[in-house]
């Protein structure tokens, strides 16, 4: 029964005795360990995206009212796999003028700064990568990355739509990148640390998504531009400016960007189930009920973190599905002049309250946490109200036409 | 913690070999029949005219640059989010201070017009 | 930690001296910040260094070290600032044409 | 030779290598990616140093901010300086002297320091550098004035820079 309550550590165990049996070092062992772990825990993630880009067209298709891929294999599954076997044998086509090295190097890049999100991803208690006291900084840190690779593609393409692609989705990014790193700061603030094993264990009793809910609506938005999916994806504008940064790419190179964009908006649907959702845990006490036990089981608690992210994947989706795309200017305008403020107010209250709180029984903390976001939201939404009203009657003044139009919508 | 940041090191590593894996094995398998017009930048069909260094906005580089300056700050924050429970209130309001003079900045930037793209 | 303080200090002035050069022997304006950027690098490996050899339980050194990186950002932020809108207005970014403060 | 020895020259032979490709490449561009590469070697330093979150802090602000900057800067001002002719100046072999001399009389200064010989001592156990940084930034008794200083100096130089990028509409 050792394997079902501590997969990770009786492997690694017994390949320790194994290995230090053959007479290596305890340092190489390790490393061996290390380098055998890692791999299994990236060809899951690899598996998991392809398995994705079925995920991701078959609910596009039933969005849209489709159904999608359905000839090859059961309901379309073998449909990726050939998707594959297409884009690698397509031929690869470098532009002229391209710096070849760094035309390589951009979608490497792309995937890699996911992939190496999945070292930090924790599936259940017993299994993850590494349990890091920096998580959440080393969030940020791999979308540094992932902004870098984005630039470098976008240069070395040697073309003007890609240059102007790479721009915008790097304005895009690093403009959304605020918003998300001050909201990763209020799990942080209110687990008291950073690593994500402390976070999700801090939320085994009430979910950060209740305790700040601005935070999670604000995360959501800012992971969505992050990831430049629609209603943020200007970047590969088709009417506008083509594809974007990767119009000049073609065969297995596309595939690693479109491939890297959607493990991303999988594994940031992992992070919003971390950070809001109790990521594995987070049954509101109910695992520590006897009967409910079996919850504490990792393989049953990885289940449960996949199904989260799974959802949170689906709710991009949705998004993504249903929006317009937004302007660029409007785009920038309602980060830098609305959720950006907005953050900065919920981080305060966060920080104040989580204070002036702590003296309070449990329930008071809750609520008054949960009330104060309401006030919060409640206040924003008014100022919106406000502002829209006064927009509209700015724009009645200059055309009386348009206000009769509206008044009568209204 | 060493091993931590062990383990770190070699996932990048190997992070970056996965994604090599399936081009080399491309480079291999898929025909290559490079021509002029195939290798001619994409640009809907037409010639391309000039290079690609068109001018650009320099309203990109004013957005990069209040990211830059609050990126900073912003990390700065985490440290005092992690002492916030060990430490009495005032303290608290010392970073709040600090927020405070982070959002002038905002402001500034924001009444100047400089946050149009214009 | 098997690795002698003297090592790091080392690799610092190399380093500091490479960044030095690139400071000096430029013409692009652009090129010489970035050899500021290696220098105020070169300062930073010492002074975290210095932190974890002689007194990691106090924390002066990494705070320094924090002090530095806001000043390497200011130091940008405001250095391109300048050389984008000397930019504008005379089309050069080499450091030797900009020389209208110069008599 | 230990394991940690070896990173630590790995990684050195990374920020030398890529370091001096930052100050002779002629591509501004090629110069600002190699900077990352000598950023990154640095955040590797750190985290030998046993400062994590200060290599984390290095990837953010350096890889994900200032260097974006850089090619951003490189790229709007890129249109007149294409690369073409010397990048450096004709005198270049002075400053290479007196870097060289410099290093020269750096090294044998540290070489003569017999205290730059010891190692470290093992990290105290129980100690969270982290929770430290912390409290050291905010507690009033310790660095709360450099801290507060810090975010006045950010907020000059973005009203600096915003009003000098903005070229102030002649």
């Amino acid at each position: 029964m050792m394997f079902l309550n501590d997969p990770i550590n009786f492997i690694a165990g017994w390949m320790r005795d194994l290995l230090t049996g053959w007479g290596l070092s305890n340092g190489l062992t390790t490393v061996i360990i290390y380098f055998i772990g890692i791999t299994v825990l990236i060809v899951f993630a690899m598996v998991l995206d392809i398995l994705l880009v079925w995920v991701e067209r078959k609910v596009v298709a039933r969005f849209q009212d489709r159904i999608g891929p359905n000839r090859i294999g059961p309901f379309g599954l073998i449909q990726p796999f050939a998707d594959i076997i297409k884009l690698i044998i397509k031929e690869d086509i470098t532009p002229a003028g391209a710096d070849k090295l760094l035309f390589n190097l951009g979608p490497v890049l792309a995937i890699a700064s996911v992939i190496i999100l999945w070292a930090i991803l924790p599936l259940s208690s017993k299994i993850f990568g590494v349990d890091l006291n920096v998580a959440v900084l080393y969030l940020v840190a791999a979308g540094a990355l992932g902004t870098l690779s984005i630039i470098v593609g976008g240069w070395a393409s040697n073309n003007k739509y890609a240059l102007l692609g790479a721009f915008r989705m790097v304005a895009n990014m690093i403009s959304y990148e605020i918003p998300m790193v001050v909201v990763l700061l209020i799990p942080t603030i209110l687990a008291d640390s950073m690593s994500v094993q402390k976070i999700t264990q801090a939320q085994s009793g009430i979910w950060f998504a209740i305790l700040s809910p601005l935070a999670l609506i604000i995360f959501l938005i800012s992971a969505i531009a992050e990831l430049g999916r629609s209603p943020f994806d200007l970047n590969e504008a088709e009417s506008e400016i083509v594809a974007g940064f990767h119009i000049e790419y073609s065969g297995m190179k596309f595939g690693l960007f479109y491939a890297g964009e959607l493990l991303h908006a999988f594994t940031f649907g992992g992070f919003m189930a971390v950070l809001f959702f109790g990521g594995y845990g987070g049954f509101f006490g109910l695992e520590k009920i006897g009967f409910f036990s079996w919850l504490n089981n990792p393989f049953v608690q990885a289940v449960v973190f996949l199904a989260k992210a799974m959802f949170g994947y689906w709710v991009i989706m949705w998004i993504k599905y249903s929006m317009p795309r937004i302007r660029i200017d409007h785009m920038l305008a309602f980060n830098w002049k609305f959720l950006t403020p907005l953050a900065l107010v919920v981080l305060v209250n966060t920080a104040v309250l989580s204070k002036v709180l702590a003296g309070l029984p449990n329930w008071g903390y809750v609520l008054g946490m949960f009330f104060s976001n309401i006030v919060i939201g409640f206040i924003t939404v008014e100022i919106l109200r406000a502002y829209g009203r006064k927009q509209r009657k700015a724009e009645a003044k200059l055309s009386p036409q348009s206000a009769q139009n509206q008044e009568q919508a209204a | 913690m060493q091993n931590e940041w062990l383990y770190i090191g070699i996932f990048l590593v190997i992070g970056i070999i996965v994604p090599i894996v399936p081009l080399v094995f491309s480079r291999l398998v898929a025909p290559r029949k490079p021509n002029p017009i195939k290798q001619s930048t994409y640009e809907c069909g037409i010639e391309t005219v000039g290079d690609s260094w068109v001018q650009f906005k320099a309203q990109y580089y004013i957005f990069a640059l209040v990211f830059l300056v609050f990126d900073v700050e912003t990390v700065f924050l985490f440290p005092w989010a992690l002492s916030l429970k060990q430490l009495p209130l005032f303290v608290v309001l010392e970073g709040v201070l600090f927020i405070g003079i982070l959002v002038a900045g905002l402001v500034y930037a924001w009444r100047k017009g400089m946050l149009e793209w214009a | 930690m098997s690795i002698p303080l003297s090592w790091y200090l080392i690799l610092a002035a190399a380093l500091f001296s490479i960044g030095l050069f690139g400071v000096l022997s430029r013409k692009n304006a652009i090129a010489i910040l970035l050899g500021v950027e290696l220098m105020l690098n070169a300062v930073n490996i010492n002074l975290v260094a210095f932190w974890r050899y002689l007194d990691p339980v106090n924390m002066a050194g990494q705070v320094f070290a924090v002090i530095v990186f806001a000043v390497a950002a200011a130091e940008v932020a405001v250095g391109l600032a300048l050389i984008i809108s000397v930019y504008r207005r005379r089309k050069t970014v080499v450091a030797d044409e900009i020389d209208l403060m110069k008599w | 030779m230990t394991a940690d020895q070896i990173i630590f020259l790995l990684c050195a032979a990374l920020i030398i290598v890529s370091a001096l490709m930052v100050v002779t490449t002629r591509k501004l561009i090629h110069a600002a990616l190699w900077l990352v590469a000598a950023l990154f070697g640095v955040a590797i330093l750190y985290v030998i140093l046993q400062a994590g979150f200060l290599a984390v802090v290095q990837v953010v602000v350096y890889i994900g901010a200032i260097a974006i900057l850089f090619i951003f800067a490189v790229m709007l001002t890129r249109r007149e300086m294409l690369d073409k002719g010397a990048q450096t100046r004709s005198n270049w072999w002075l400053p290479a002297l007196l870097g060289l001399l410099i290093l020269a009389g750096l090294i044998f200064l540290i070489i003569g320091q017999p205290a730059f010989g010891r190692t470290a001592a093992a990290m105290p156990e129980g100690v969270d550098t982290l929770r430290n940084l912390g409290t050291a930034l905010v507690s009033p008794d310790a660095f709360v004035l450099p801290f507060e200083v810090a975010s006045i100096l950010l907020l000059a130089a973005l009203v600096g820079a915003v009003y000098v990028a903005s070229g102030n509409k002649e």
